[in-house]
């Protein structure tokens, strides 16, 4: 059977030029950059030459780069790098309710260190309002961190406008662009902000690499300490193979990213609106418009994630939810309560994100498939029955 | 993730829908935390006959609730008292250990169908004593 | 001109099969082990099957391997994360005058966070004495960090001996083996150590990708957070093809270790005897016996090490040197001046780390070029002239 | 990591040896820090005819110390003195940002021969004086 995977927000396959041009790295050249002798040199040469185009690409200096080991470690070492290094001038950090939990979570730990956070909530399409952000500032403030577009909803934030605010104030602004890089224009001069982080593996790039973007003079203490890697920001000798095929990957995403917007925002609108006309009881979470290309999520009143994720599988079809159940705890999506949804349709949310691999056809195939499904985990609900003793509204 | 049994019991629900003229109902969980079961036994000379669920939940959810109500079927009342959630999970092969609170679901609505059904047993006992 | 590369200390290439293990999953089997569906659950079998791999070869159980970026971060990991979580416990941290700067830097990094350091010094041969250690202890002392072989010298520390004052004490033992798994036998429960890094680059795996083993019990603050992967202990997609490529590494290298281990010794003691007959003012830095089969470390007089690296790699050589003018600050080597070498002798090192591709003929060709350059960089040098100024002791 | 000039004049250093009857002798740098540099000058007629070098340090130190005797080599003394170490960078393509401390040793070096000079040259005036 033919899969249709439709989790690209989780990650994407990785492209066949990009596996040729680590491909080198992986056999043949497998200097140390930091070595002096030809074979170092050599890997060094290939560092400097993908960090000159990720810098390109992002309207930075290839100064302001620093290569990770993925969006996670980008956002730790954004957040504490810059907590742990301003924590003279402040203790206070401002971010959403949506973040990602590499953010949160980050945030969360930072309270233990003394540091105190605001987490701002969203409207009901997930948008952060940067009025809020001017109003939670404190002459403690040193970070705010609010996230380019989400990844379960895909809401993309005003971020050029909260920058403004920012910077009249000279405050550190933090986005996780890990879902926009690749996918919609990111350019960290008209965004404005100070630091970005961004991860391979969700622009066709490899696994377990990912950059921070952090503007020329902003003071981080390092993540990993050791070595002078990095201009000893980040220690750790380069994954110079990862590194160069993420450069390679978002040369080639530019290079049709226009393009693809296009498309993949017609397969989007395609799919939302074939479910809404087929599905009773549905709801599309996140914004209608200031939304990502490739991402549609929504809640099927009645029935819980997991179980229609493992039917769309069993369908050949790969898709993603907040569900609890896909998580292991037993707190559905903080994004989509954040969003107001009651648990127990946030419970039911599916989310399927498309890419480049994504045809008209497989759109059809899902619309095809889904409703059944749906249906079927529907009759086997308790609340789904008009007498069940607690139907939701 | 899950076993092959767990699967098949996930794939292939048995015993799914209502008893509309059961002789006890059970219902376990609540929609916060995502799982919601609901279980009905019909009861014959102390003998639990048929045993139907609608289950809101999760794969571990779903299988658990089609397991336990054919582990009930024949047994006796005090016999199903007996089943455990661990029994359930043991008879799927397993679950994953952060599925373990779907199996006390299962156990926790089927002790209270049992228990409905004894109330009711009991309330039907004075009518008539 | 073929290449001798004898830095294998610093980076080792990665084995065809190596390559071969990975390819799946840079290719077709691109999946997130954290997803549900079939693609997710493949990637996750073959993360567990590489971690149970990595245990077994260790001597560890599956749940004590979190998989990090490499070394660097296996090291900050441990040392940053049991000093937060043990801080209510005791501040005081040992280790070793020549641990890699990722454990020393990191401990430094720590004292700004309250915590005090004692750092140990090591006899000529660079050997830690275990009862130094037992000296050291104080009752606020929370974590041991001494490596298993130092990556410049080869010196083997008595692991094992420091491990048994300590699990007395009940406080925690690191050690970084970054340089010895893969190489020579490391077992946990051998060692007795509580956390013990690693790195896959160093045994002809890719680079970016290493382990923290983390005994049962032992309680972490991550240092990356975020998602719930690796039980919550390190956030973060992971990075599959690497994770795969280094259990396969792994398995490979145990199974020619014994053989390895044998005929690199011979390789490296016919090229330490070699170079002390043909060259006069030398010296042998590390223990003659307690040392990684592969290396080699000698301090030439009167020359500096870069030089000498440069002219190397111009005949074809790959090595490395403890000169300060490798690292881009002023001071030699730290490591080389724990020894007690003079800061003049300690620039004048030459490290050669052979591998499982260096052959006996590659050995006679360094031994054929290494004295004339080394002629030549003493002629070039004012120190060399018995009347100069300043000549060395 | 160095230009193809720093790489010519460290494999191919010019000047390299004494001048055992020299006019002018300078020493920059010292072990501790890993570079050591030795200069001698001949001069005649207030000009610099030769000059010679011998470096303990890296490739860029050897590299600067060979450019800077070429750059000597011909020029009045109050020309020499003018000779800067980025000059002596410059000339050679530039070199790493960490490596710039080697060619102010070059220069410091030069300054110093020349020093030594014109000390010479001050007490021998005063003795015939
Ligand atoms: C002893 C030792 N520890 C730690 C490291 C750091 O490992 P990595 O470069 O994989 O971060 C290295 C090598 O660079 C090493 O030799
Ligand atoms: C918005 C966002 N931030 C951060 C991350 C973490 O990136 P990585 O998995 O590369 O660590 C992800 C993806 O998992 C993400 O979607």
């Amino acid at each position: 059977m033919k899969r249709i995977y439709l989790d690209h927000a989780s990650t994407t396959p990785l492209r066949p030029e990009v596996l040729e041009a680590m491909l080198p790295f992986l056999k043949e050249q497998h200097g140390n950059p930091s070595s002096i002798y030809g074979e170092g040199r050599e890997a060094r040469k290939a560092l400097d030459r993908a960090r000159d185009r990720i810098a390109t690409i992002l309207g930075a200096s290839p100064r302001e780069i620093i290569f990770t080991s993925g969006g996670s470690e980008a956002d730790n070492l954004a957040i504490k790098g810059a907590a742990f290094a301003l924590k003279d001038r402040g203790n206070h950090i401002i971010t959403s309710a949506i973040e990602h939990h590499a953010v949160y979570n980050t945030c969360r730990y930072l309270e233990k260190h003394g540091f105190r956070i605001t987490v701002l909530p969203v409207d009901s399409y997930g948008l952060v309002d940067p009025a809020a952000v001017a109003a939670a500032l404190t002459p403690e403030t040193i970070l705010v961190s609010i996230m380019h577009a989400n990844n379960e909803i895909g809401t993309i934030q005003p971020i050029a406008e909260i920058s403004k605010i920012l910077k009249e104030r000279k405050i550190l602004f933090h986005t996780d662009a890990v879902q926009t890089v690749g996918h919609i224009p990111v350019n960290v001069q008209e965004l404005g902000v100070d630091l970005l982080s961004l991860s391979a593996h969700k622009f066709y790039g490899p696994k377990g690499v990912g950059a921070l973007y952090v503007r020329r003079g902003v003071r981080l203490d390092p993540l990993i300490h050791g070595g002078a890697q990095e201009h000893n920001r980040r220690a750790g000798t380069e994954n110079v193979a990862g590194i160069v095929g993420m450069a390679e990957a978002l040369v080639l995403a530019a290079l049709e990213m226009d393009k693809e917007i296009e498309r993949q925002r017609e397969l989007r609108d395609r799919l939302i609106s074939g479910i809404m006309e087929r599905i009773p009881h549905t709801r599309l979470n996140g914004h209608p418009e200031e939304r990502l290309p490739g991402n549609v999520n929504v809640c099927f009143e009645f029935i819980e994630g997991e179980s229609l994720l493992l039917n769309l599988d069993m369908q050949g079809i790969a898709a993603s939810s907040g569900s609890a159940c896909t998580s292991g705890s037993l707190e559905p999506s903080h994004v989509l309560l954040a969003l107001g949804l009651p648990h127990e349709i946030a419970h039911g949310s599916l989310r399927m994100t498309l890419g480049r691999g994504t045809s008209a056809a497989d759109i059809d195939t899902v619309l095809e498939v889904l409703p059944g499904i749906v249906d079927r985990l529907r009759q086997m609900s308790p609340l789904y029955d008009a007498d069940a003793f607690c139907k939701t509204h | 993730m899950y076993s092959e049994k767990v699967m098949d019991h996930f794939t292939n629900p048995r015993n799914v829908g209502e008893i509309p003229d059961a002789d006890g109902v059970g219902v376990e969980g609540n929609a916060v935390c995502g799982d919601i079961m609901k279980l009905w036994i019909k009861v014959e000379d102390g003998r639990i006959v048929d045993a139907r669920f609608k289950t809101f939940g999760c794969g571990a959810a779903i299988a658990t609730s089609s397991m336990i109500t054919e582990l009930v079927k024949g047994k006796t009342i005090e016999e199903a008292m007996q089943i455990s959630n661990t029994a359930v999970a043991e008879a799927l092969d397993g679950l994953p250990p952060v599925k373990m609170h779907c199996s006390n679901l299962a156990a926790d609505a089927l002790r209270k169908a049992i228990d409905d059904y004894l109330a009711k047993q009991k309330g039907a006992e004075e009518n008539n004593g």
